[in-house]
């Protein structure tokens, strides 16, 4: 157990630092998005999934707690890019090189 | 270490007061000054790096090694009034807006 | 130049005020104090941790101890936010216009959000005598989710003479368990409830019920601060 | 030098240089957003003296709730300011 918590764990921190990583270096705003929530949240939910493995042994009754986290995460990660990215879009400071752009397709204004 | 960060979170705060002419930089420094003397007020029940936090699970635990409690309840209360002093001064600032149509204090003496 | 000279002059203040205090007396080094020497002994003996029957020793000193300290802070808390609505105040309102369309992914993930930070800020309010946490945050957390609820909704309306109820209930309520110690014991505020054994949900006596009432009644200030802050006056 | 030296010397001079900007950046959404990092960076110093209660109560209120209440005073000047 001791070593599937430690696996996961590494696993979690390495989605950590990919994601640190991507901010840094992607070029526009939504590829920053795109970097810094979806592996972050994958890196997340590993390391809780690390936690959660490590406790089964001592401390049953933080297991609750973690899962509750975990839900926590899964939904609050995508609405809050969702919106930062819809932010970006009506803030006109989006990229030249976009190939298709749906919103402008359903009539909304920028 | 973190004492003195503190304490010259408090004079930079101090400093803020000085040179801003703009009512929510005054503000934002308000802020700051109340974070570093927060800090400062904490960093004096800190006991030793063995000490613990003041929570404990039945009395055999009170022969252990805690931090002081005392400035962490003070700090408690103190925080959560520092949201309502610093929305009455946000209120203010809305208000002298509405009157002068500015927040910068030199354009408030002009246009009186 | 006139930053920089402002800028020498403060730091020349906070270099005085380290040697003002690294030569003093009554005022141990970091890290190095003795706390039998300090008032917190006493709140850490043995007798007096059993007298209140909290598991985490600030609330006991919050709740327990200087009951009639927090008294006073809860009333400099409702003061400032009746200021605010005095200044803010209008009477006819309407909500500010934050100009956003809510999509369909922020309106769902908000309501689920919401349920989740409410049972997370009664979870740490009831938790308040066992674990870190209390009525402060956790009524601050209730005041965040009516805030969530504003930014998620453009058309919400917070019902502000239900705050204004809820928050006169239970700062009365407070006052009034406070004054029944003067009946069931001798003194104001004092616990007159059985403590039970220190760790178990139900012990700590009257500390869970008062911390409870002081959860609903930052929480409900605060909201009405937020929803005074949003709102503003009608254009003819 | 022990570790807690170490993330002390570290939190302590990103808070000196995080306040400084706050106190200095010419735009004011930038000086509130530096207040609420200020803050968050308070909640490390808090949870490294063993302060659980502070730290939970800081993290609270000063990322969410008066950062919100800055930015609620400036959007509604600036809407003001386009009429």
């Amino acid at each position: 157990m001791t070593i599937l918590s430690y696996i996961f764990l590494i696993i979690g921190a390495l989605f950590f630092l990919l994601g640190g990583l991507g901010v840094f270096r992607m070029p526009d705003t939504f590829n920053r998005i795109q970097a810094g929530t979806k592996a972050t949240t994958l890196g997340a939910f590993s390391i809780i999934v690390g936690v959660l493995f490590g406790s089964v042994e001592n401390h049953l009754d933080w297991i609750p707690k973690l899962i509750i986290i975990i839900v926590f995460i899964v939904i609050s990660n995508p609405v809050g890019s969702s919106t930062i990215a819809k932010a970006t879009y009506r803030s006109k400071n989006i990229p030249d090189n976009l190939i298709q752009d749906d919103l402008k397709e359903r009539g909304e204004k920028q | 270490m973190i004492q003195y960060a503190s304490i010259f979170l408090f004079v930079l705060g101090l400093y803020g007061l000085f040179i801003n002419k703009n009512v929510i930089k005054l503000i934002v420094s308000l802020n700051v000054m109340e974070i570093g003397l927060f800090i400062f007020i904490i960093s004096i029940g800190y006991v030793g790096d063995n000490a613990i936090a003041p929570i404990i699970s039945n009395t055999q635990d009170l022969g252990l090694i805690y931090v002081d409690p005392l400035p962490q309840a003070l700090v408690l209360t103190a925080i959560v009034i520092g949201v309502g002093t610093t929305a009455l001064a946000l209120a203010i600032a809305k208000s002298i807006y509405n009157t002068y149509q500015t927040f910068d204090l030199d354009e408030m003496e002009e246009s009186a | 130049m006139r930053k920089l000279f402002g800028l020498a002059i403060t730091f020349a203040l906070g270099l005085v005020i380290i040697l003002a205090l690294n030569n003093t007396v009554n005022f141990p080094a970091f890290g190095e104090v003795n706390l039998s020497e300090r008032i917190s002994g006493a709140y850490l003996s043995e007798d007096n941790v059993e007298e209140v029957g909290s598991a985490n020793l600030v609330t006991s000193i919050v709740i327990g101890f200087r009951t009639f300290d927090t008294l006073g802070e809860v009333t400099v808390l409702f003061i400032s936010s009746l200021g605010v609505a005095f200044i803010l105040g209008r009477k006819k309102q309407k909500r500010m216009n934050l100009n956003f369309k809510p999509n369909f992914m922020l309106r769902v993930g908000s309501n689920i959000l919401l349920a989740i930070i409410l049972v997370t800020s009664f979870y740490i309010i009831l938790h308040g005598h066992l674990s870190p946490g209390g009525g402060f945050p956790g009524g601050a957390m209730i005041a965040s989710s009516v805030l969530l609820l504003y930014l998620a909704d453009d058309r919400f309306r917070s019902n502000i003479k239900g705050f204004k109820l809820l928050e006169g209930f239970a700062g009365s309520l407070f006052v009034i368990i406070g004054l029944l110690g003067l009946v069931f014991a001798t003194a104001f505020f004092a616990n007159y409830l059985p403590t039970g054994t220190i760790g178990n949900f139900l012990s700590a006596g009257i500390i869970p019920i008062i911390y409870v009432l002081i959860g609903l009644k930052v929480g409900s200030e605060i909201a009405g601060i937020i929803d005074n802050f949003l709102t503003e006056e009608e254009r003819a | 030098m022990t570790f807690f030296d170490f993330l002390s010397i570290v939190v302590g001079v990103l808070l000196l240089v995080i306040a400084f900007l706050a106190i200095n950046s010419k735009k004011l959404i930038n000086s509130v957003l530096f207040l609420s990092a200020l803050s968050m960076l308070a909640v490390v110093a808090f949870v490294l003296m063993k302060a659980p209660d502070v730290a939970i109560t800081e993290a609270v209120i000063g990322s969410g709730l008066v950062t919100s209440l800055f930015v609620f005073t400036l959007l509604s000047v600036r809407e003001e300011k386009l009429k």
